[in-house]
């Protein structure tokens, strides 16, 4: 083993790789320029009105795939593993909704002027309440359960088991909900003074533009409901005991906390988020069947990673900027609708090609040594 | 004095608001070992993650032979002759140690997957010396019969070892290695100490080390550098830092000399107890 | 017994007790009865119900499980039967109470299928045994006797004298194949291996002629999953990365054989090898693509942008923009098969051949890269990225590498799928897919050829073998994923290398070892 | 090594399970119960078996004593469509359930789940051509499995009878046993291009789909007959089908003014589209379905929404005392209606009965007390159905296999109700 005595080595550089990639997303970003330019610049289709109804279903959606996504960026802070099943327990909630708004509907309470009056219209709040309620703890029970069944027993194996036990788990809620409430899709019934379709009226350009009650309670929910997360992960001796575990599990748990209980009621925290999420996305679509929690689980879990997976203000922002994205990008871009999972996906490779953890993500490099 | 392998040339590298290495310069000659001490947190291993590649610095330029680096990619760097260790051992620890090293002799050979899949004569060539190669490497390290334990499943010190014949894998003429005794007893202090003489004096492979224990650094080192929060702030043989007060100060706070004396003192004790 | 046991044993009963309600509720429990009723002999028509004696069966069957699952970990032979009691009797209430409602609404004539959709009369009527009011109270007996059997059961199959059985028999067999293996002449002992080659081919020649076309089918089904498997083993398995969208090769392949060997939409019969080479070629341009600005991803960012690239092929393919280019979500039909020397070889027979020698082919190139210098790289990558790099190992290339490999297995997998369908459309190129052939991978074992061949097997030909239970199937599968990860997580044929397996005795020194707390995780 | 004989144990063992698996499967059904009734309805018990099924082209199916006549059905049942193949099951259980039992055989329905797809479509096949007493098949719904399933049955002769397959390609091909019953994209699309031109006297329309086989097809015909009618096409898209909230789609639309919004797709999306129609500027914008979207589940999700919305069905008027009879049915066994899960409960239940009538047609008694069922003829006798009245339409197969080359009826909801109007 002799040390190379020839004359000093010659190094050749190569930096292509970085250059094709950055290309990708520069090439990319023109492109869309390119169409914004000409939508707006040049065609100019489309009046102030259509905008801001655009803007309005965007901000809706996206309030619903934010509380989603951080119940999938609470998990993976905390287990680093990716909760496929979590758009299943959206869909319990959402069907947990259903029933308690079916109940109240089935209930009458005459009164005078009406003998027929269901309850769920004389007390409208109380009923949206209850369906909030029991859907968030019908949820959150399922969340539970899913740790302690298929996660919990899996702790300790490599990180691409738990994905497929939470894959299983997936296939299984769902055929479960197909089973039990039969494939059929079902529709909420809200209560009358918040119907879909109801809502505001704006006129815009002469034009009527609808703010939907439906869709201002969604929007306001999800913003109360992660400013309540956030404080509570800030400020909460719970909170700081799930900063903690998510840190450094070993070490918590020397400092004397519970992991295998901080855990659990991550899981119980997401799970009531998520079934939040589903009980909106039931008022404001009012669509219900077994497959309802497959899509936007996704796409949830592409805001997450958007915004930078484990870190609580990226899911909100990255649901939002993908909320806005598939209501605001075809037409902006003047493409079909079909597309609009392409737009978003392609969105999601350029954010990642200039910034590789998320928009928000740990602005630690990769090659932390 | 011998010719100049790696030159640092008022390098900095700041992370947010916090420069860890902070206009360094280093000269080091071939066929040296050369040490860098200093405080926890005084940039020592971040110069190193500089020097191999990890980091490009924000300022200033690496020589390797009179060509910069600074900027290449770490494999690059490696292959063409700077090896490293790490502080925390990074082992591939589900792999074998043959398989650690053999992994290690990966620049030295070109044969690629075509040749992997037909059996070229290239491949079966190189895969003959790349495994007579990793055996004899694994002897020279000291560890033969240890080849076909699992990393993670090695002691401690052999860990330290192997990782030392991985660097060894790629023929490097410069071998950075950061805090190779940490954690060891006497004995194989001692033996480690040999070990990287005789890689100086056999193999003339110039060696860069991070240490903490002075002993080690001072019974080996051609000269020593001393950082302190990012800066240089001493260069010279072992006596000349131990005597330079500065260097005293950075460790022990001002007014420390004596105390210096009495902690060392101590600590041999303590160590001879343990 | 204390107050607290007993809330515990009777807590354990609850779970049993709403784990059956849940069956019930999903109408499991006739799903059960029938097949044991096909076991036993007796056919059931579809969509009718099976004689009561077999959910007679199946709940006593039920229970005798719970039983033994509650006494098991017990050591006092008294308490076990005291809590065996206490659970089962708790189960047999609550059940029974559960049976009372469903009386009554079966009394009272409500149809509750608006909102539990299987729950309908008839089968309600058989969980109660026909036996209307009487009904819940015999679940309650059944419940309760045979919940204590159980306990009575696992207490006689634990004892020492029948406990030692098991292992009796296991020395037994492994003595007699040791005899047997002895008097075989020491010209078979000495070629085994060659031998147990042989008849695995003769086995692979001769079955496909034997036994029909739907396992023909199946088997070639497997086929195609276990190239599709090794193929992502190389990624996942050797270079570590997680890529969620491997459908999005497999669908070049399926695509370029199709619009390669199809009269519409485009006509071009190029013929099935230069379609199938395309394939290959298509399948690495597109792992090329996305490879290139993505390989510095980490774990999960990649895996969702794989995601991500596996579904925008799926939409592209499907959109109106393509859609006179790839058929759009109709696909596209009449695929023609491969021919050898211009006679066509392409029925299921041949087409199992034909499988059968690309899954050789792979397990052939994945063997001899497994073991090359690009294999350890791979692997080193998977290990420790930076320690990788930084042995002179150029990751992003190596990685791209992987990629692409996978990617032409893909290729190849796809190419044979559409000739074999003769149609190909989006939607056999779904998330799906990709999650099932992840499944696989993990399932049967990472980086084990074996693994990989029995995960194949397992999860493609269990929901064939599955078909039994109709409409239960996804569910019974998906439990089933959830319970072989917790059972084994490493898989069920996990990958040995026994000859590495070597442990070395704890440090000579002192327990303490320094710096393995330094050691990253 | 070890691991070598290990593997190969195990896939021995493997291949002879699946092969016991096959064989019990198709000889359990021996150990039925009833012994067949005489043969007193026996049409044809005369000239010997082996005659007639040698001079078939396929053979003949041959019943033993025992063993019921199996009707195959292919379907999704499980994933994101399963309502679809649930529904077409349980139409055809009422079918079979329907039928009586014939020469004392009885029928019974395999509904199995393909999952929509060629993989699954192709595995259904490959299970029912090894059954050698499954005659005919109801099905399969999703034209990806079926373009993978007739091969298969071409193979073996076994005629399929799809209740909704509808890529015009499945009956280009020259498959003789492929045969459907609903419409061909061509009839429905230029009628109802016809129909918004000349009878509403509207020009101006946008034209949606909803991306998959069936609606992209409709709306393609749609819009080019439009346009060579003279209309004005403002908008044709695409949707992604399954989704909750197509209201970016629709202010989208909104923005170019059509006067109607023609929608190719199912009752799933139409509704929601209906519904969302009336919040995002298309409130006066009419819109006209197809024969996806009829049916009384689309008056129930859509509610007052559906009102003046157009749809299209069969010619023949739906309301007949089988239908009722039907519909009744299916309220009583499932606690739906028939239609809430799909539109094709109807056309699931024809298919599944067409076959059983063909092959009471075909079948004989032979001497040995076993049932023969002539595949060729079976094949020649479910492509030669004529006039036959069912309970979604009276239905004529031609040449190719397409059964319904009537026009189709649009139908206008008015007051909560579907009112014919051509």
């Amino acid at each position: 083993m002799q040390s190379k005595e020839t004359s000093t080595p010659q190094i050749k550089r190569s930096k292509l790789p970085k250059q094709i990639r950055q290309g990708f997303g520069i090439i990319v970003l023109l492109l869309i320029l390119w169409r914004l330019y000409l939508v707006f610049g040049v065609e100019q289709e489309y009046t102030v009105d259509i905008w801001a109804r655009l803007l309005i279903s965007g901000l809706v959606i996206g309030g619903v795939y934010s509380l989603i996504a951080i119940g999938y960026t609470l998990v993976y802070g905390i287990l680093r593993m990716i909760n496929f099943a979590h758009g299943e327990v959206m869909m319990v909630g959402t069907f947990a909704g259903y029933l308690v708004l079916e109940a109240t509907k089935s209930i009458t309470v005459p009164t005078p002027d009406n003998s027929l009056l269901s309850f769920s219209n004389a007390y409208p709040i109380i009923s949206v309440i209850l369906a909030f309620a029991i859907g968030m703890l019908i949820a959150a029970t399922t969340g539970y359960f899913l740790e302690k069944i298929a996660y919990r027993p899996l702790r300790k194996a490599p990180r691409l088991i738990p994905l497929i036990s939470a894959i299983g788990a997936s296939i299984f809620l769902q055929n479960f909900a197909q089973l039990l409430f039969s494939p059929q899709t079902r529709d909420y019934v809200n209560p009358d003074i918040i119907s879909r379709g109801a809502g505001w009226t704006m006129m815009i350009n002469d034009s009527k533009v609808i703010l939907p009650y439906t869709g201002v309670l969604t929007f306001v929910l999800s913003i109360l409901l992660m400013i309540g997360l956030y404080t509570m992960i800030k400020k909460t001796k719970l909170g700081k005991a799930m900063r903690s575990v998510a840190m450094d599990k070993q070490t918590a748990a020397l400092m004397g906390i519970d992991v295998n209980v901080i855990i659990s009621r991550t899981f119980i925290i997401s799970g009531a988020l998520a079934g939040a999420a589903g009980v909106m996305w039931g008022l404001h679509n009012g669509l219900v069947y077994y497959f309802v929690g497959f899509l936007p689980g996704i796409k949830a879990f592409t805001a997450a990673v958007m915004g930078g997976i484990g870190n609580i203000p990226g899911a909100m922002l990255g649901g939002m900027l993908l909320g806005l994205m598939e209501s605001l990008g075809p037409t902006a871009l003047g493409i079909s609708y079909q597309l609009k999972d392409v737009i978003s996906f392609v969105i999601l490779i350029v954010i990642l090609i200039f910034r590789p953890n998320g928009i928000l993500g740990e602005a630690l490099s990769e090659e932390k040594v | 004095m011998n010719e100049i392998a790696i030159k640092v040339d008022q390098v900095s590298k700041i992370f947010g608001g916090l420069t860890a290495v902070n206009q360094v310069n280093l000269e080091i000659p071939q066929k040296t070992i050369y040490s860098i001490i200093g405080p926890n947190g005084a940039g020592k291993t971040t110069l190193f993650n500089c020097i191999s590649g990890f980091y490009v610095p924000e300022k200033g330029k690496i020589l390797y032979f009179g060509q910069e680096i600074q900027g290449l990619s770490t494999d690059l760097i490696a292959s063409v002759g700077i090896s490293r260790t790490y502080q925390n051992i990074r082992l591939f620890s589900n792999l074998t140690a043959l398989e650690n090293i053999m992994i290690g002799l990966h620049p030295k050979f070109r044969s690629n997957w075509v040749d992997a899949i037909v059996h070229s004569p290239r491949y079966l060539r190189e895969d003959k010396e790349t495994k007579q190669e990793a055996i004899r490497l694994l002897n020279f390290v000291g560890l033969a019969g240890y080849g076909d334990y699992l990393a993670f499943n090695l002691p401690y010190g052999v860990q330290r070892r192997l990782e030392i014949g991985r660097a060894l894998a790629n023929q490097p003429r410069i071998l950075l290695l950061d805090e190779p005794t940490a954690g060891m007893n006497m004995q194989e202090t001692q033996s480690t100490t040999e070990f990287i003489k005789k890689l100086r004096d056999d193999l003339g492979i110039t060696i860069i080390l991070i240490e903490h224990d002075m002993q080690v650094v001072m019974g080996i080192s051609d000269r020593i550098s001393v950082l302190d929060y990012g800066t240089k702030i001493a260069e010279g043989n072992a006596a000349e830092v131990q005597s330079n007060p500065k260097v005293i100060e950075a460790y022990l706070g001002p007014g420390g000399a004596a105390l210096a004396e009495k902690f060392q003192k101590q600590r041999r004790s303590n160590v001879k107890s343990h | 017994m204390n107050r607290q046991e007993f809330q515990k044993f009777s807590q354990h009963g609850l779970v049993f007790a709403i784990i059956m309600i849940f069956l019930v509720l999903v109408d499991f429990q006739t799903m059960f009865a029938t097949v044991i009723s096909k076991i036993l002999g007796t056919n059931v028509l579809r969509g009718g119900l099976p004689e009561v004696q077999y959910m007679v069966i199946f709940l006593v069957l039920y229970s005798l499980w719970m039983g033994w699952f509650i006494s098991r970990k017990e050591e006092n032979k008294s308490r076990r039967i005291i809590m065996t009691l206490v659970a089962s009797l708790t189960a047999g209430v609550v059940v029974g109470l559960f049976g009372l409602i469903l009386n009554s609404l079966i009394q009272s004539g409500t149809d509750v299928r608006r909102y539990l959709a299987a729950l309908s009369p008839e089968s309600m009527k058989l969980f109660l045994l026909n036996l209307d009011g009487l009904g819940p109270l015999a679940l309650l007996g059944v419940f309760t006797v045979s919940g204590l059997l159980g306990g009575v059961l696992s207490i006689i199959l634990q004892s020492p004298s029948v406990g030692k059985w098991p292992k009796t028999i296991k020395t037994g067999i492994s003595s007699t194949w040791q005899k047997f293996t002895g008097s075989l002449p020491p010209f078979i002992r000495k070629n085994a291996k060659y031998l147990a080659y042989l008849v695995l081919g003769i086995v692979i020649i001769v079955l496909p002629t034997r036994w029909g076309s739907y396992n023909n089918f199946v088997t070639g089904l497997v086929g195609l999953y276990i190239i599709l498997g090794i193929g992502l083993n190389i990624i996942v398995g050797l270079s570590g990365q997680l890529v969620l969208g491997f459908a999005a090769f497999f669908a070049m392949g399926a695509y370029s054989m199709a619009l390669l060997n199809a009269p519409l939409p485009h006509g071009l019969m190029w013929g099935f090898w230069p379609a199938l080479l395309v394939g290959v070629l298509m399948a690495v341009v597109a792992a090329i693509l996305l490879g290139l600005p993505m390989m510095r991803l980490r774990g999960d960012y990649l895996a969702i942008v794989t995601l991500g690239f596996g579904e925008i092929i799926r939409i592209l393919l499907k959109s109106d923009l393509l859609s006179d280019f790839s058929g759009g979500p109709r696909g596209i039909q009449d695929i023609k098969g491969p021919t050898i020397f211009g006679l066509p070889f392409n029925n299921d027979v041949q087409f199992t051949y034909l499988i059968i020698a690309g899954v050789i082919l792979a397990i052939f190139v994945y063997n001899r890269l497994e073991n090359s210098r690009t294999g350890r790289a791979w692997l080193a990558i998977k290990e420790d990225a930076i320690a990788a790099r930084a042995t002179g190992i150029n990751v992003q290339r190596n990685k791209l590498l992987a990629l692409c490999i996978g990617a032409a297995f893909a290729g190849l997998a796809g190419a044979f799928f559409a000739a074999r369908n003769q149609f190909t459309g989006p939607n056999d190129h779904t998330l799906m897919v990709s999650i099932n052939i992840l499944s696989i991978v993990i399932v049967g074992g990472m980086n084990s050829i074996p693994g990989i061949i029995l995960g194949a097997f397992t999860l493609k030909g269990l929901p064939e073998i599955l078909r039994e239970m109709e409409n239960y199937r996804l569910l019974v599968f998906g439990g089933l994923l959830v319970f072989m990860m917790i059972a084994r997580p490493e898989g069920l044929w996990p990958a040995k290398r026994p000859q590495l397996e070597k442990k070395i005795k704890p440090d000579t020194r002192d327990g303490d070892t320094p710096g393995k707390g330094d050691k990253n995780e | 090594m070890k691991a070598m004989k290990f593997l190969a144990v195990f896939i021995v063992l493997a291949m002879l399970l699946a092969a016991c698996g096959q064989a019990v499967a198709t000889e359990a059904p021996a150990a039925a119960t009833e012994a067949p009734a005489a043969a007193t309805e026996a049409p044809v018990a005369s000239g010997a078996p082996e005659d007639v099924c040698a001079a078939d082209e396929w053979g003949c199916a041959k019943i033993e004593p025992g063993q019921t006549i199996k009707i195959g059905m292919g379907s999704p049942m499980t994933g994101g469509d399963a309502s679809f193949g649930i529904d077409a099951e349980q139409s055809g259980k009422l079918a079979v359930a329907d039928a009586e039992d014939f020469n004392g055989f009885q029928f019974e329905l395999l509904a199995e789940d393909d999952m929509g797809g060629a993989e699954g479509g192709a595995a259904v096949a490959n299970k029912f051509v090894a059954d050698p007493t499954l005659v005919g098949v109801a099905g399969h719904l999703f034209s990806g499995a079926s373009f993978a399933a007739a091969p298969i049955y071409e193979a073996v002769g076994i005629p399929m009878l799809s209740p909704s397959a509808t890529n015009p390609g499945l009956t280009q091909q020259g498959f003789k046993v492929f045969n459907r019953v609903p419409f061909t994209d061509a009839a429905q699309g230029s009628a109802a291009a016809e129909f918004i031109y000349n009878e509403l006297g509207i020009r101006k329309i946008a034209v949606l789909h909803d991306g998959e086989d069936y609606g992209k097809g409709l709306a393609e015909i749609v819009k080019s007959s439009f346009e060579g009618l003279g209309g004005e096409v403002v908008e044709f898209m695409g949707i992604t089908s399954k989704e909750a909230d197509y209201t970016p789609v629709l202010t989208t639309i909104a923005a170019k003014q059509p006067e109607l919004l023609y929608f190719g797709g199912y009752t799933q999306d139409g509704a929601v589209l209906a519904n969302q129609m009336k919040t995002t500027g298309l409130e006066n914008t009419i819109f006209f379905g197809c024969d996806g979207t009829f049916g009384t589940d689309f008056l129930n999700r859509a509610g007052d929404n559906a009102e003046g919305s157009y749809h299209a069905t069969p010619r023949t008027p739906p309301a007949t005392p089988e239908k009722d009879k039907f519909d009744a049915d299916y309220n009583t066994a499932y606690g739906v209606g028939p239609g809430e899960l799909s539109p094709f409960s109807w056309n699931s239940y024809d298919c599944v009965t067409v076959l059983i009538t063909k092959v009471r047609e075909v079948g004989f008694v032979g001497s040995d007390g076993a049932l023969y069922i002539p595949r060729s003829a079976l094949v020649a006798a479910v492509r030669g159905l004529t006039d036959y009245v069912g309970i979604s339409g009276t239905y004529t197969c031609d040449a190719t296999g397409e059964c319904n080359i009537q026009g189709p009826q649009f139908h206008k909801v008015e007051n909560g109700e579907f009112v014919a109007v051509n």
